[in-house]
């Protein structure tokens, strides 16, 4: 039964008011969508794929690209796919038609494409997109407006949960969704909603950025507790004896479905493998949870240890990392051990690449091997672990509008840190 | 000590249980002489006997009426009991082992062990601690005073309506096991929410998430489950009651949904399932390394695994609707679901069995029950998976093939894993060992016992045999089979039996323990047998997840501080941390013994007797004198630094 | 080659302090557990309104008139505990006992609107589903709301005695959270019974 | 795989042996469902037969799972390096042999895998039997399920060919019948092991199943839902037989009762008068509906829901102390004499 509309048809509806783009692709055979504004969407998606590809290229061709690299575009790359795959044809057509497709589309809008595109970290590779001049303004001129501010101010978490999950619930109602149904403008404000408040949903369960970062438990709270309530339309549509939608009754019969399966199908594709990413999400945030607990007491062991030693020595046994070779550096205090644990704290290697540190793969700012063969910190200070700490903790100072972040990392972790890096030769 | 001291830096000491400090500690945290200081104590130890005393009490009761009604089956056509009997004793039976028995053993166990556990002094709530004891047990007495009074619940353990509503059960037989319900839901979620704070506040400095037992994780697990579970099945009894008094409309035809109570049930129903095993796997999870002489295998996946089965719990209680009608479309869905539930179980199951081949087992009555207890889990896991499967369930589903696979879970993956850790922990709460000779008789009587009891059920389920019915013609197949089932009980009972001589001759002749009789690694070993009232002389600091294995494992860097700490002996004071490093961050006034929390439990009991009799002034005066209570015991105190001073 | 760690020597605070208070956590345990009873109702609320026969549900979309601005109460009785509880912070008694004060006011007015809400349906907890749906969910809440006043009143009175104050706001913010969490869960019983049969959710054939 | 069938199990001469023989033994089913009645491990319709056999599948996975848990782990007890429970707190070796997490990894995969296979035989299974194969010639009648028995109407589209009976559900051999569940009281299961699981009966609720038998015989049925007192009582059988034989069949039981000759017409007032306010015999006056409809009695095999077989002693039996039989059901005791009693006895033989 499956009805795939003819390009001319598609042409006769586009044509008097479409615009470049949509023409383009229903030249191809794309159907429907193109009427009730998705692609706009779709073009919008488009242009950020190009962006995404030039910083790619970019960082191709200044250092060739890593696993790393790799991993985080596929992850981009295949989010925005599914995000294309969701309100670009043939999908957009047959959700007109099957409200079961429907509700497929936002699964993978919602639990599909945003949380790749979240976990991808696309801010850096934009703006790597950008020429450097243009990048440091672009950044300057959203500091002066206090866009970072009012970003991360909008990633409460607590306005993040309502705000996804009363969008979820209330665009499921009949009424809202029959409207989305009738009027395109609406259907596109319906999707952008479920879009936009699930990459903040998801930057907060699985991002690693924001004001408001979450503890691992709290966000395994926050998943579960937001799953519940987007489960529930679900459930509601599976155990519903009557149909709630009845705007797809043609259309679910062109297929050879009753409206009542198209609604349980519907019903269930949201309740079951919507539920399952959830999970997922869950069991990994639990992993990371004690993951980051063990980190955290290495520090904080490290941090208390009793002055005098019982046994002679310190073993540098830290699981996951090794730096092996770790010696003193003369006239200078710091513990290598407790700031490798501190590397991990701080998520230097969100941004850079240091050896033997778990995940610390970042390629925002330079690979730190062999960082105590280094003739010079940032190119402008002479490499001393004394600078080096002083680099640490006031980057602005050193290179006023560079692009690491002033962490305010006292003195004494800025020292471990240094320590730790001068074992890496 | 000043009444002004609102900020402190911990002194430090070192371990001795014989000197000043501990006495001191004695003279602060014992519970005071008499029988009134009895029945005002609050000490987590005493409580969590008193659990495990009154749980094993209703095991006992609930299986004296299985062996009532099994002599009934154990031939066809029997006439010893009338059908309004055999009804209301399986309901009891039922009801005794699901909810006074199996869940409140483990609170028992848990109550006693994770203050222990955790390194700290007592649960975080003591007083609320007291009456969540006295509410369970007053719930029991309550459905029991059904019972005598002939109004027993007689519709099954999950009492479906219609047939559980008045006009078809018009007696006061299903308002004694909603209210009992209730009644019970009230303890269980207070209880629970002394566990999550007590877990996630009150860990020994050091005790990050990573290092807590694996025996938290399952109290820590099925606490916060119970707080999302327990207000869905206390919801469902609720309406019921006021469909039966008050003439609601929400379960019965025409305007009411009888599915809608299977619904409420089941969506608590089915956590509870995880709710009663997990803590007992738990148990095994944590005792059965230490006789294997390592650590357990997949501490990660383990502490995973018990998540996910929670979590996966509350998403999978349609599977006991499969029969109901639901669409097609879902059946396969939630079938799928309730097959993949399985793998958590897997990964607990295969971390048993690699700590088993990779250790050095010691082959004593508590080893012997673990291993039972994994071959009964294996059997109960797969017989679940047969009914996952949805046309298989249509077919196996209220059959005693259901009977035999809810007892293979229930007996086996709690009573198995309660016996083992009975054994196991028995010389930390008393100081002298259980005899292990009786023991071993003891095992194989159950265990015999279980499997003869219980293994054919499946067959007879296969054939065809419905549960909860009081007789059955013969020539169906089942006559045989219903003997040896009996006999199997009986058997069983025995071994039952002996444990309890076991526990009254280890009480007066066993060998004396000393502090740490199985060389075991958690902190609960690290104090005397049985603990004294403040449980630690000193505050441990840890450093792993086994600090009394630490020097012969040598892993890490660093070691706990066990030999000094710091003592807290200005008062009752426990050590308040962060939840996920277990950082100190204060210290906590616990209070002092009181009579509060009996008499408020008296005051909801009784309460609850004047909604069973709809005594409304009775309601009311209990209500006026339950809040003058909650203020007397609420009213900031000067002594636990609540208010100005 | 090892080492012992440290036992720590911070200077701590003593007894209930801000979220480092048992009773803050317990707070939270019991809102989280609480929540889940109303989500249990509301899913119940939910599942007769899917349901075809609508012979128990009224044909009229419900009335706002009253329930709307008592919404609005209920909102700013939370605002004024917020205000209280920031009071206790900052050490003023004033605004802490004001706070507290305005919050039982607006609360007990809230309950008084709610009762000529309950007197104004045609219909009873005992007339059919949709009766015995909103009056159990409304009562359930208003349950709530009357133990949230005795917890406003009593720490209205403790405040005017003078016991709290920076070092000790941990009863007030405990209380708050109470209050915080009866007013949001009205949100959702208001959304429930008063909003979706707006959206849609209210006739089947 | 649906070869697999039941020994006989009847009886007390069955030992422990047996029981395991039975598993595995293979004799014919017609024995195995005179041995036991409800079992469901042979299937004799189109419905149950792929049920059966996923049952079995399950079962052997099951087994098999068991039985290499248990080598696995006695294996490990049997490696020889354990220890005899030493003397309390002897310090003994701790060690962190590596290599166990492989067994985790190993044992979980291959579980995965098991339980991929079986849900896709389920669902499979599932869409083969979740709904009738063909509905165009359907036979549809409607189950009510009552406290403790069962009504059973045949429907049509010629609504003079409905009828009303009870407790005996006839079918025709190789068609399938739709059966329409209607709930009178509480919730019941309609369940022909032999031919179809269960589906619950819900007041309040359509529920609807199929069956379909494609060997002639007697198949019993039972609730699979606790009802109340006598569940245990709440039987039902299915007879399959051949097209011809069940239009006959179909054809007797529409005929009306005639009124009674003149030497049974005290017998038939006696009746009615006692009998008639809660039971129907079509072409008289006894109209009443709490009761099940007796108006062809005689050509049932069982009464009481499947409790007794259907002769004049228990009939008799049964109608002077249904209370003693069946106890709790709702069939009050009538304290006849007995010449009431030898009335309706008589009258009740000639309901043929």
């Amino acid at each position: 039964m499956l009805r795939i509309a003819s390009t001319d048809e598609v042409a006769a509806s586009w044509l008097p008011s479409g615009d470049a783009v949509t023409a383009a692709l229903a030249a191809c055979g794309f159907s429907g969508w193109a009427s009730d504004g998705n692609g706009f969407a779709l073009a919008a998606l488009g242009v950020m794929l190009c962006w995404y590809g030039m910083g790619l290229t970019r960082l191709a061709r200044r250092r060739g690209l890593t696993a790393h690299d790799i991993g985080r575009a596929a992850a981009f790359f295949s989010g925005s796919a599914l995000a294309f795959a969701a309100i670009g044809p043939p999908l957009a057509a047959y959700s007109r038609e099957l409200f079961s497709m429907h509700m497929l589309q936002h699964m993978m809008l919602i639990i599909g494409a945003a949380p790749l595109i979240i976990w991808s970290r696309p801010a850096p590779m934009l703006l790597r997109a950008l020429p450097p001049r243009i990048r440091t303004r672009t950044s300057a001129a959203a500091k002066a407006l206090g866009l970072n501010n009012t970003a991360s101010r909008l990633l409460n978490p607590i306005f993040v949960w309502l705000a996804f999950c009363a969008g979820f619930v209330l665009w499921h109602a009949p009424g809202p969704y029959a409207l989305g149904m009738r009027y395109g403008s609406i259907g596109l404000a319906e999707h952008l909603t479920f879009f936009l408040t699930a990459l903040a949903f998801w930057a907060i369960a699985i991002g690693s950025s924001g004001r408001h970062r979450l503890g691992h438990g709290a966000r395994l709270l926050f998943v579960l507790t937001a799953a519940v309530l987007t489960d529930l339309p679900g459930a509601l549509m599976v155990f519903a004896p009557r149909p709630l939608y009845p705007e797809h009754a043609a259309g679910a019969a062109d297929w050879g479905l009753t409206l009542m399966q198209d609604q349980e199908i519907a019903g269930l594709v949201m309740w079951i493998p919507g539920g399952l990413a959830y999970l997922a999400a869950a069991a990994w945030l639990f992993v990371a949870w004690l993951r980051d607990a063990e980190n955290r007491t290495i520090l904080s062991a490290a941090r208390s240890a009793a002055p005098v030693a019982l046994l002679l020595g310190i073993a540098p046994l830290l699981t996951g990392c090794n730096p092996s070779g770790a010696e003193s550096i003369p006239n200078f205090n710091g513990n290598p051990v407790r700031g490798a644990a501190l590397i991990r704290t701080y998520g230097c290697g969100g941004c850079h690449d240091i050896p033997s540190i778990a995940d610390a793969e970042g390629n925002v700012g330079p690979p730190l091997t062999r960082m105590a063969s280094r003739i010079y910190i940032a190119g402008v200070l002479r490499n001393t672990p004394d600078n080096m700490s002083l680099w640490l903790r006031e980057p602005q100072r050193v290179v006023p509008g560079n692009a690491m972040p002033q962490m305010n990392i006292p003195a004494q972790d800025a020292r471990d840190i240094t320590a730790y890096l001068y074992t890496l030769k | 000590m000043t009444t002004t001291e609102l900020d402190r830096v911990p002194e430090l000491a070192p371990r001795d249980y014989a000197s000043p400090l501990a006495s001191k500690l004695e003279r602060l945290w014992a519970t005071k002489p008499g029988l009134i200081g009895w029945l005002a104590s609050v000490d987590h130890k005493e409580i969590g006997l008193r659990y495990i005393v009154t749980a094993f009490v209703f095991l006992l009761v609930g299986g004296v009426e299985a062996l009532i009604f099994r002599i009934q089956l154990a031939w066809p056509n029997q006439h010893l009991l009338t059908p309004s009997q055999y009804d209301q004793l399986f309901s009891m039976h039922g009801a005794t082992m699901i909810l006074w028995y199996a869940f409140p053993v483990l609170t028992g166990f848990s109550v006693y062990l994770q203050p222990l556990v955790l390194g700290t002094r007592d649960m975080a709530m003591p007083r609320l601690n007291a009456f969540t004891y006295w509410v369970y047990l007053f719930s029991g007495l309550y459905l029991y005073v059904g019972l005598a009074l002939g109004s027993a619940p007689n519709a099954g353990w999950f009492n479906y309506v219609p047939y559980a509503s008045r006009p078809y059960n018009p007696g006061l037989n299903i308002d004694f096991y909603a209210l009992a319900n209730i009644l019970l839901g009230v303890s269980t979620t207070l209880g629970s929410l002394n566990f999550v704070v007590t877990i996630l506040h009150q860990r020994a400095p050091g005790m990050s998430i990573n290092r807590m037992p694996i025996l938290s994780w399952g109290t820590l697990t099925i606490s916060v489950g119970n707080l999302f579970a327990m207000p869905s099945v206390t919801l469902a009894f609720f309406l019921l009651w006021l469909d039966r008094q008050f003439g609601t409309h929400f379960y019965s035809p025409p305007s009411g949904q009888p599915l809608l109570w299977q619904h409420l049930f089941w969506m608590w129903g089915h956590p509870w399932v995880y709710v009663i095993v997990l803590p007992a796997l738990s148990m095994v999870s944590e005792a059965l390394p230490v006789l294997c002489r390592r650590p357990l295998v997949g501490y990660t996946a383990v502490a995973l695994a018990t998540v996910l089965t929670m979590v996966l719990g509350f998403g999978v209680w349609l599977h006991h609707m499969f029969a109901t009608g639901l669409p097609n479309i879902a059946l396969a869905f939630f079938s799928a679901v309730s097959l993949f539930i399985v793998i958590p179980s897997a990964v607990s199951n295969f971390a048993w069995l690699a700590t088993i081949w990779t250790g050095r087992p010691i082959f004593n009555t508590a080893f012997l029950f673990f291993v039972g207890f994994i071959i009964v889990f294996v059997i109960g896991g797969v017989s679940g998976f047969m009914t996952g499967s949805v046309p298989a369930d249509w077919q196996l589903t209220d059959t005693y093939f259901v009977v035999a696979h809810l007892h293979y879970v229930l007996i086996g993956w709690n009573l198995f894993a309660v016996m083992g850790a009975s054994y196991f922990w028995f010389p930390k709460m008393f100081g002298r060992m259980l005899d292990e000779r009786l023991g071993r008789w003891n095992f194989w009587l159950m265990f015999i016992g279980f499997n003869v009891g219980f293994f054919p059920m499946h067959i007879t389920g296969l054939l065809g045999m419905p549960r909860r019915i009081y007789t059955y013609p013969d020539g169906m197949g089942w006559d045989t089979l219903n003997l040896i089932i009996t006999i199997g009980s009986y058997i069983m009972a025995a071994g039952m039996l002996l444990f309890v001589v076991n526990v009254f001759y280890g009480l007066k002749r066993g060998v004396i323990a000393g502090p740490n009789p199985w060389d075991a690694a958690t902190l609960e070993w690290s104090t005397p047998s049985p603990p004294p009232p403040y449980n630690f002389v000193v505050i441990p600091t840890l450093a792993s997840r086994t600090p009394l294995w630490e020097e012969r494992l040598n892993e890490g860097p660093y070691r706990s501080q066990l030999s000094e700490g710091t003592p807290l002996d200005h008062g009752k004071e426990v050590l308040g941390t962060s939840s996920l490093d277990a950082q100190p961050n204060v210290i906590l006034r616990m209070p002092e013994d009181s009579i509060v929390p009996l008499l408020l439990a008296l005051v909801l009991t009784l309460l609850f007797a004047g909604l069973i009799v709809k005594a409304w002034w009775l309601v009311i005066a209990c209500l006026a004198v339950g809040l003058a209570l909650q203020l007397a015991w609420l009213w900031p105190r000067v002594e636990l630094r609540e208010r100005r001073p | 080659m090892s080492t012992v760690v440290a036992v720590s020597r911070r200077s701590l605070p003593v007894g209930s302090v801000g979220s480092h208070a048992i009773g803050w956590w317990g707070m939270i345990c019991a809102v989280l557990t609480e929540g889940a009873l109303f989500g249990y109702l509301l899913f119940s609320y939910f599942y007769f309104a899917v349901q075809p026969r609508q012979i128990a549900f009224p044909p009229e979309l419900p009335s706002l008139w009253l329930a709307a601005p008592n919404t609005v109460i209920l909102l700013v009785s939370s605002v004024a505990v917020w205000q209280a509880e920031r009071g206790a912070r900052r050490d003023s008694w004033l605004r802490q006992v004001v706070g507290l004060g305005s919050g039982f006011v607006l609360g007990v007015i809230f309950v008084g609107v709610q009762l000529l809400e309950w007197q104004s349906r045609p219909f009873g907890l005992s007339s059919n589903a949709y009766g015995s749906l909103f009056f159990t969910v409304t009562g359930f809440h208003m349950a709530h709301v009357v133990l949230g006043l005795l917890i406003l009143l009593a720490l209205t009175v403790w405040s005017a005695l003078g016991y709290f104050g920076p070092r000790h706001s941990a009863p007030i913010s405990i209380g708050a959270i109470y209050w915080h969490f009866v007013d949001a869960i009205w949100l959702a019983v208001f959304f429930s019974f008063y909003i979706t049969p707006y959206l849609g959710l209210r006739h089947g054939p | 795989m649906k070869r697999f069938f039941l020994g006989d199990l009847a009886g007390p001469r069955m030992t422990a042996a047996k029981v395991g023989a039975f598993l595995i033994a293979t004799l014919n089913d017609s024995a195995a469902h005179a041995a036991a009645p409800l079992n469901y491990l042979t299937g004799h319709g189109v419905r149950s037969r792929p049920i059966a056999t996923l049952t079995w599948a399950l079962m052997i996975i099951s087994v098999v799972v068991v039985v290499i848990i248990v080598a696995l782990l006695l294996a490990g007890l049997r490696r020889g390096h354990g220890f005899s429970a030493p003397a309390p707190g002897t310090q003994m070796p701790v060690a962190r042999p590596p290599g166990g997490a492989s067994w985790i990894y190993v044992g979980v995969g291959i579980s995965t895998l098991v339980l991929f296979v079986m849900t896709v035989w389920t669902v499979v299974t599932l869409a083969h039997v979740a709904n009738p194969p063909r509905t165009d010639d359907a036979l549809r009648i409607e189950v009510t399920g009552h406290q403790w028995w069962w009504e059973v109407r045949y429907l049509s589209p010629d609504v003079s060919r409905e009828f009303i009976t009870s407790n005996e559900i006839h079918i025709p051999l190789k068609r399938t019948v739709e059966v329409d569940l209607r709930g009178a009281d509480v919730i019941h299961s309609f369940w022909v092991p032999a031919l179809s699981g269960k589906t619950d009966v819900i007041p309040g609720q359509a529920n609807r199943t199929w069956i379909e038998a494609d060997k002639p015989g007697v198949y019993r049925g039972q609730c699979g839902e606790y009802c109340g007192e006598q569940h245990a009582h709440m039987g039902f059988e299915v007879i399959a037989s051949t097209p011809e034989e069940f239009e006959k069949w179909w054809n007797s039981q529409l005929e009306a009762q005639p009124n009674a000759s003149s030497e049974l017409a005290e017998a038939q007032n006696t009746f009615i008068a006692k009998c008639g306010i809660c039971h129907t015999v079509r072409g008289t006056r006894a109209g009443g509906h709490l009761g099940p409809d007796l108006t062809h009695l005689i050509s049932r095999r069982a009464i009481g829901a499947a409790l007794l077989p259907n002769t004049r002693g228990h009939r008799s039996a049964w109608i002077a102390d249904p209370q003693h039989l069946k106890p709790g059901n709702y069939m009050p005791r009538l304290e006849l004499s007995g010449p009431e009693l030898n009335a309706v006895s008589t009258y009740l033989d000639t309901l043929n």
